[in-house]
């Protein structure tokens, strides 16, 4: 089933995309049409939604996501996988609210913390590379050694941080939240690198056939480590972002499901678990995507066991869209 | 440095210094080796044919040259260093380019990445797009290849993409290049491109080393020969020592003629119609009929349309418009059951994707049709072994193991299970996709005979190849394809081998020969 | 379905931010809502789902539809200051249920607090109490790790008698599934266990379960005071429950609230009763959904 | 690095396995080991450990999972994937408990759970099979719209069942429990499938290479259809088990964390998540391995915070041992 992915399905009615008048050709047509949808119908039931407040909201609520999924689709791209990310992310936070707590200065806890997750990405990556392990299974291992991690380093307790870090987590530059901007510089970041750098392309071929590409002389070992140490630093600075904006950690922070909040977003925005194929861009529509109906659910009162069902429903149908439109290549 | 004990591969004074000196290296796969103390030098300005039967090891010579594989005992000497073992980058590093007999494109990518994959021209951790495609539009011009580079790899064809790899490699410079098999699954137009590259590449002084099946090309074109046999070199020359006949006694140890027997008149019956065919610019209009007992060839560049070909009939796929029907009653397009439940059975040229489960072993491969089209409901390891073995011995399948995973068989010999899959499932029509495409000289003869059988026996066969050869050592009448369109057809009596390629190149064309089997139909 | 709050001056919204949907929360919403109806109060809800950022994502979508306060049943147990941070930020007061540190008074427009020390104390009174000097042996069966558990657990431990030896503690995760497979390995390691604390009674009747099944007749010491739980008082199945209403817990907080925003003199800082319950006086637990 | 998986990797520190003598290349061995190491030190460490009772009480603990874990075996290995299998247990739980309590025969209770399970399969595999979304992503999806599924037929609130299938979760045959034997059952019958059918060997080969075994003249939508409707089946099946060992339902039964635990079962058994290759052996070892490791922390009084390492930690070494071994084939 991998390989279809790549190949048209056989006999599949195929190419509806290659059908389609060329101005419909716009790649994540199906991801943005069901944005669309959920907008218009969000702003048709309540004036609460589209309003300048309220979309901030979304994007600072999104902007710790946002950051894990991005470096996951980097990863996932070089057909790499870190379920671990929110993990680290998970530790990340309670190391830094411990230091701050502790008295270190708020400069050399951000520093400690984002090169501890470095080294955990670092260590991910070693076991990846260098033994035969999917990296699914690494990582999921290291996710649950993590989450304990986090608790040890709390002592099972919240930790506060007050102040300290509040101008990342409630400032804001020029009216737009400074984490919304941290996100969005990071994205576009990975967007560059991985369309015109010789490390994002280098990337792609590793995730398209990792032997090919190492034939070819890429440094896929070196390539791997790097990719899953960044993956780790910008786990890290999801962490930063997150006690910023908490003003704590507690037990509750990172873990499983900002995981999989995150590589729902990845792969509703069309990169390959497989590897080969992925873009920021997709990424980013599908976080929002996740982040407009969790609000919309809100605004709009809707019960929350209602909200699970919804979310599920929505995801689904976004996919589909989102393959129906991509079949073609 | 040097092997004083090993005095007979070593030549007098005046000649260069090897490029790659291979010394007594081994190489084990699960216990049985599949190459046994193998010496051999290469040197440079010279083109180095290696051949063997399928199985010899040649393929396993040479992924230890590239580093593919680690040998168990031995040394690869490389510019006068010797080295137990080479990885990728170091045999890179030492100026070792190698074509693997699988194709091996990052299909995602683009052309021109392709072309330039892990040497990506960049400026300051950029890549720069223009020099990028720039380069790679020079390496494929080299090659006379006239290929937009911003193509993604997986929309080319097998014969596109084969000048893509050698491409990329002819690029990367060195001293030393590896062709295994370029040409297995070329037209002659595209085979002829390779082989003029390497001529230039070898009078610049390059070391060549250019592994085909195909014994006339290998003869035209190398310098030197050496024959493995079973994992052992078993003869090595200079090329005007070897002649045909000594050089197939040296791989298979005895003679191989292959004839196209006399044959009886094809039955009234059209076993297999195509009628009105069109798909894309691939097939623009086909008329094709096949008798019962009759082999009718399609001739044309490997790849495009041929595949598009196997993609309609097998079902994979449905065309544009036309119709076709087997032993007279229509089948649907799109509908693989239906076109197996006809007793069409499909031959692919691709047998990497479309043919074989590679996890799977060789004897469910060879049985993963005919149990299927069976209804078998059990299956018992030991049983589908007897089943599987008349088969395995009618194709002389070869492995180092008793029944591994298909894909750890060499090329060849997955190509004989892929025939022994399809072929022994009792067929009425067949499409075979360049059939014999990677077995030896001699496997190919059987194979050949195998077919003649099938079509004794009654089975209209349609042959879709790029060699004129084969077309003419099996089929009764060829049509022949050029850019999506039957442009002539013949009578395999009333033509010779130049006038088939040439009408396929597009040189002098002929009128159809009106011909109730066989129908080109240009517009 | 229309557009909740800020409509009618005078009528007070206000926003519950649910921390999950187990059955203590499924109740406390309910209470809440039942409640802020009494009062003629509107009430938006979101959940949680045991996320701390989504609790503050929730905290911003309250403000964005201007309510008048915020009540917050916190993920973490212990308050996090970026949620009060926030709300005041934004000028709307926060009300905290369920907290057991303290958090800074100022900050807050109030709280209901859970005292899980307490709870724990209650339970092991009956512990030391039931065993009369003699010595005896208890397993106690956590939460998940982390703040809630650690508290009731350590107020356990802490008041627990001299008499009885805590042989055995594991975490069943809030989880019935989980508490009956550790209920099952303790009794193994523990054959002659007398008592066991379950940190709630979800957990509790798995770990009935897996006594039932050993034949042993561990006196089981748990925590809610759900109907169920009080039955399985009633039919002996458990010696003892700390009753501590989630009802009672949303009744308090929306009436506080309300006491506060109209300027009342309401206490701001009050603590949720609970008792402890047995065979004995199964009337006096306060009815856990109503 | 989904290539890597199946072929050798180009110059890897290739076959170990290889270089092994005969006698050590048992299938799983490395899983074998570390389950060894750890019986002898829990065993070491305490007597409670090595005895009947606490035996049958971790084949017990980790018969529901088994039966996940087997199920996903068998779809995983062609190339499938069920995310939301636990959330379907989750759903039949609710559903077997829903229909008891409101007096319903208890077969019937049984029979309308197995084939509203068995349906939700059916509709994960339909929309697997005629889209091209990955399935990965399609059950993540489900998985998130029946947890609140869950939530909706239990009102919020756990309902108990009280004896009715107290036979299943509390009886035993010759001294064996119920639900061993029926999760012993199950495995076998899924490991017979899986050698000795041609049903199974097709998994193989759709798992190994779609299109290949849809040209073979397998037929690969049904079969996908088929596999995912199991899938949900056996899901149902665990549900009624669970239900009956928890005499209950409640909002956290089942759901990911269950899901979680069958899926690392399933990959540090072996099983590929690329497809076409994987043992119920494998699984069987993983479940094995994941049940005695809980067992071994309760017995050995391991502090609650140190569970989540352990279990990674583990996790992570077995699945190295497993693939230094496996890294020949
Ligand atoms: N659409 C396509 N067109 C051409 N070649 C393809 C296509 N899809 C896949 N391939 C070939 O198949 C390879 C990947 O497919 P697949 O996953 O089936 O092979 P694999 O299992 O990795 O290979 P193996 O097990 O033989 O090493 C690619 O490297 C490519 O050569
Ligand atoms: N990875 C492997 N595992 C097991 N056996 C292998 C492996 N690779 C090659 N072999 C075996 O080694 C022998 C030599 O194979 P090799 O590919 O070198 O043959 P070849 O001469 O290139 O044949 P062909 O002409 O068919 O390409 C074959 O018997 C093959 O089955
Ligand atoms: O009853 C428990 C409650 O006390 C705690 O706060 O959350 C989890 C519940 O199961
Ligand atoms: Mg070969
Ligand atoms: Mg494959």
């Amino acid at each position: 089933m991998t390989t279809t992915a790549t190949a048209a399905g056989p006999a599949a009615p195929a190419g509806l995309k290659e059908r389609l008048p060329g101005f419909l050709r716009i790649p994540h047509l199906g991801l943005v049409a069901v944005i669309a949808v959920v907008v218009v119908f969000a702003a048709s039931r309540t004036d609460k939604f589209l309003t300048v407040t309220n979309l901030l909201n979304v994007s600072r609520q999104v902007a710790v996501v946002s950051i894990i999924a991005g470096g996951l689709t980097l990863l996932m791209t070089a057909g790499g996988m870190d379920f671990s990310m929110a993990s680290i992310t998970g530790v990340g936070t309670a190391v830094a609210a411990q230091l701050i707590e502790g008295g270190s200065p708020v400069w050399q806890a951000v520093l400690a913390t984002l090169g501890l997750a470095t080294l955990l990405g670092l260590v991910n990556g070693v076991a990846v590379t260098f033994t035969n392990v999917a990296p699914f299974v690494v990582t999921l291992a290291t996710a649950t050694l993590l989450d304990g991690v986090k608790l040890l380093v709390l002592g099972g307790f919240s930790i506060s941080i007050g102040l300290s870090l509040s101008w990342l987590g409630n400032g804001a530059v020029l009216g737009v939240p400074t984490l919304v901007v941290v996100a969005a510089a990071v994205l576009i970041v990975i967007g560059i690198v991985m369309r015109h750098t010789v490390f994002g392309r280098d990337a792609f071929a590793i995730g398209g056939n990792e032997d090919v590409a190492r034939l070819s002389g890429v440094k896929v070992a070196r390539n791997k480590l790097v990719l899953y140490a960044v993956a780790g630093l910008l786990s890290g600075l999801a962490a930063i972002m997150l006690v910023s904006r908490l003003a704590a950690s507690s037990p509750e922070t990172g873990g499983l499901a900002l995981q999989l909040e995150a590589v729902a977003a990845v792969v509703i925005g069309g990169t390959s678990l497989a590897g080969g194929r992925g873009t920021v861009v997709g990424t980013a529509l599908g976080v929002v995507l996740l982040g407009i109906v969790g609000n919309v659910l809100n605004l709009l009162q809707i019960s929350s066991y209602y909200h699970l069902v919804a979310t599920g429903a929505v995801l689904l149908v976004a996919a589909v869209f989102n393959s129906l439109h991509k079949s073609g290549h | 440095m040097t092997a004083p004990l090993d005095n007979a591969v070593e030549a007098p004074l005046p000649v260069a210094p090897p490029v790659i000196r291979v010394r007594g290296v081994v190489k084990r796969f699960g216990g049985a080796a599949a190459l046994k103390g193998v010496s051999v030098d290469f040197r440079p300005g010279e083109i180095h044919a290696l051949m063997g039967m399928n199985g010899a090891g040649k393929s396993t010579l040479v992924q230890l040259l590239a580093g593919v594989h680690a040998p168990d005992a031995g040394t690869i000497e490389v510019g006068g260093a010797a080295h137990d073992h080479l990885t990728p980058r170091q045999a890179r590093r030492l100026g070792i380019a190698t074509v693997p007999q699988r194709r091996e494109l990052v299909l995602g990518l683009t052309v021109a990445e392709n072309v330039m994959l892990g040497a990506l021209p960049g400026r300051g951790g950029f890549v720069d797009r223009r020099a990028m495609r720039a380069t790679a539009r020079d390496a494929l011009r080299q090659l006379g290849i006239d290929l937009d580079v911003d193509r993604t790899v997986a929309d080319l064809t097998v014969p596109e993409q084969t000048m893509v790899e050698v491409a990329r490699e002819v690029n990367r410079g060195g001293d030393a290049l590896i062709l295994d098999e370029p040409t297995a699954c070329l037209g002659a137009e595209d085979a002829e491109q390779i082989r003029a590259l390497v001529r230039r590449l070898s009078a610049a002084g390059k070391a060549v080393i250019y592994i085909s099946h195909h014994i006339d090309e290998v003869l035209g074109l190398a310098d030197r020969l050496t024959v493995l046999r079973d994992g052992e070199v078993v003869a090595g020359a200079a090329a005007g020592e070897m002649d045909e006949r000594s050089l197939v006694r040296a791989m298979v140890g005895r003679e191989v003629v292959s004839v196209r027997p006399p044959r009886r008149a094809p039955r009234p019956e059209v076993g297999l119609a195509l009628t009105g065919l069109r798909d894309g610019r691939f097939i623009e209009h086909l008329d094709v009929e096949v008798r019962r007992g009759e082999i009718v060839a399609v001739l044309g560049p490997a790849g495009d349309a041929q595949s598009r070909l196997f993609d309609l009939v097998s079902g994979r796929r449905r065309p544009g418009g036309g119709a076709f029907a087997v032993d007279g009653r229509a089948v649907p397009f799109g509908r693989v059951g239906r076109s197996l439940g006809a007793g069409l059975r499909c031959v692919t040229g691709d047998r990497r994707t479309l043919g074989l489960v590679p996890e799977l072993s060789v004897d469910e491969n060879v049985m993963l049709a005919h149990d299927r089209l069976h209804r078998r409901r059990l299956h018992f390891p030991a049983a589908l072994a007897r089943r599987a073995a008349p088969l395995r011995e009618a194709y002389k399948v070869r492995a180092l193991q008793r029944n591994p995973a298909v894909g750890r068989l060499s090329g060849g010999n997955q190509q004989k299970v892929l025939l022994a899959k399809w072929l022994g499932t009792d067929p009425a029509a067949c499409f075979l996709e360049e059939p014999t495409n990677g077995v030896d000289v001699a496997a190919m003869a059987e194979i050949h005979a195998l077919i003649d059988a099938l079509a004794d026996r009654g089975v209209a066969v349609l042959l879709a190849s790029s060699s004129a050869e084969e077309v003419m050592r099996l089929a009764a009448s060829v049509l022949a394809v050029r850019g999506g369109r039957a442009v002539a057809g013949f009578d395999v009596d009333a033509v010779t081998r130049e006038e088939l390629i040439a009408a396929v190149l597009g040189g002098a064309l002929r009128e159809p020969q009106p011909r109730p089997a066989l129908q080109g139909d240009p517009t | 379905s229309d557009d909740a709050g800020g409509g009618d001056e005078d009528a007070i919204t206000i926003g519950f931010v649910n921390g999950s949907t187990t059955e203590f929360h499924t109740c406390l919403e309910q209470s809440v809502q039942d409640a802020a109806a009494d009062l003629g109060v509107e009430v938006l809800v979101a959940n949680s789902q045991q996320d701390a950022a989504k609790e503050l994502s929730n905290i911003e979508d309250m403000i964005a539809q201007q309510v008048d306060a915020v009540v917050v049943q916190t993920v973490s147990a212990d308050a996090l200051e970026g949620d009060i941070a926030k709300a005041n930020g934004a000028g709307v007061p926060i009300f905290l249920t369920s907290i057991v540190a303290d958090a800074d008074p100022e900050a807050l427009l109030g709280a209901v607090e859970t005292d899980l020390h307490g709870i724990g104390a209650a339970a092991a009174g009956f512990v030391t109490e039931d065993s009369a000097g003699a010595p005896v042996t208890a397993g106690i069966i956590a939460g998940a790790p982390g703040a809630a558990s650690d508290i009731l657990v350590g107020g356990f431990k802490d008041a627990v008698g001299d008499n009885v030896e805590v042989v055995a503690e594991q975490p069943g995760m809030f989880d019935r599934a989980t508490a009956q497979d550790v209920a099952e390995n303790m009794i193994q390691g523990n054959p002659e266990l007398d008592y066991v604390f379950v940190a709630n009674e979800d957990m509790a009747f798995g770990a009935l379960n897996a006594f039932q099944a050993a034949d042993s007749d561990v006196k089981i010491v748990a925590n809610n005071g759900t109907d169920a739980g009080l039955q399985a008082i009633r039919d002996g199945e458990f010696a003892a429950t700390v009753a501590n209403s989630p009802y009672v817990l949303g009744q308090m907080a929306v009436d506080n609230i309300v006491g506060l925003l109209e300027d009342q003199e309401v206490e701001p800082i009050q603590s949720n009763p609970f008792t402890l319950i047995t065979a004995d006086n199964l009337d006096d637990a306060p009815g856990y959904c109503g």
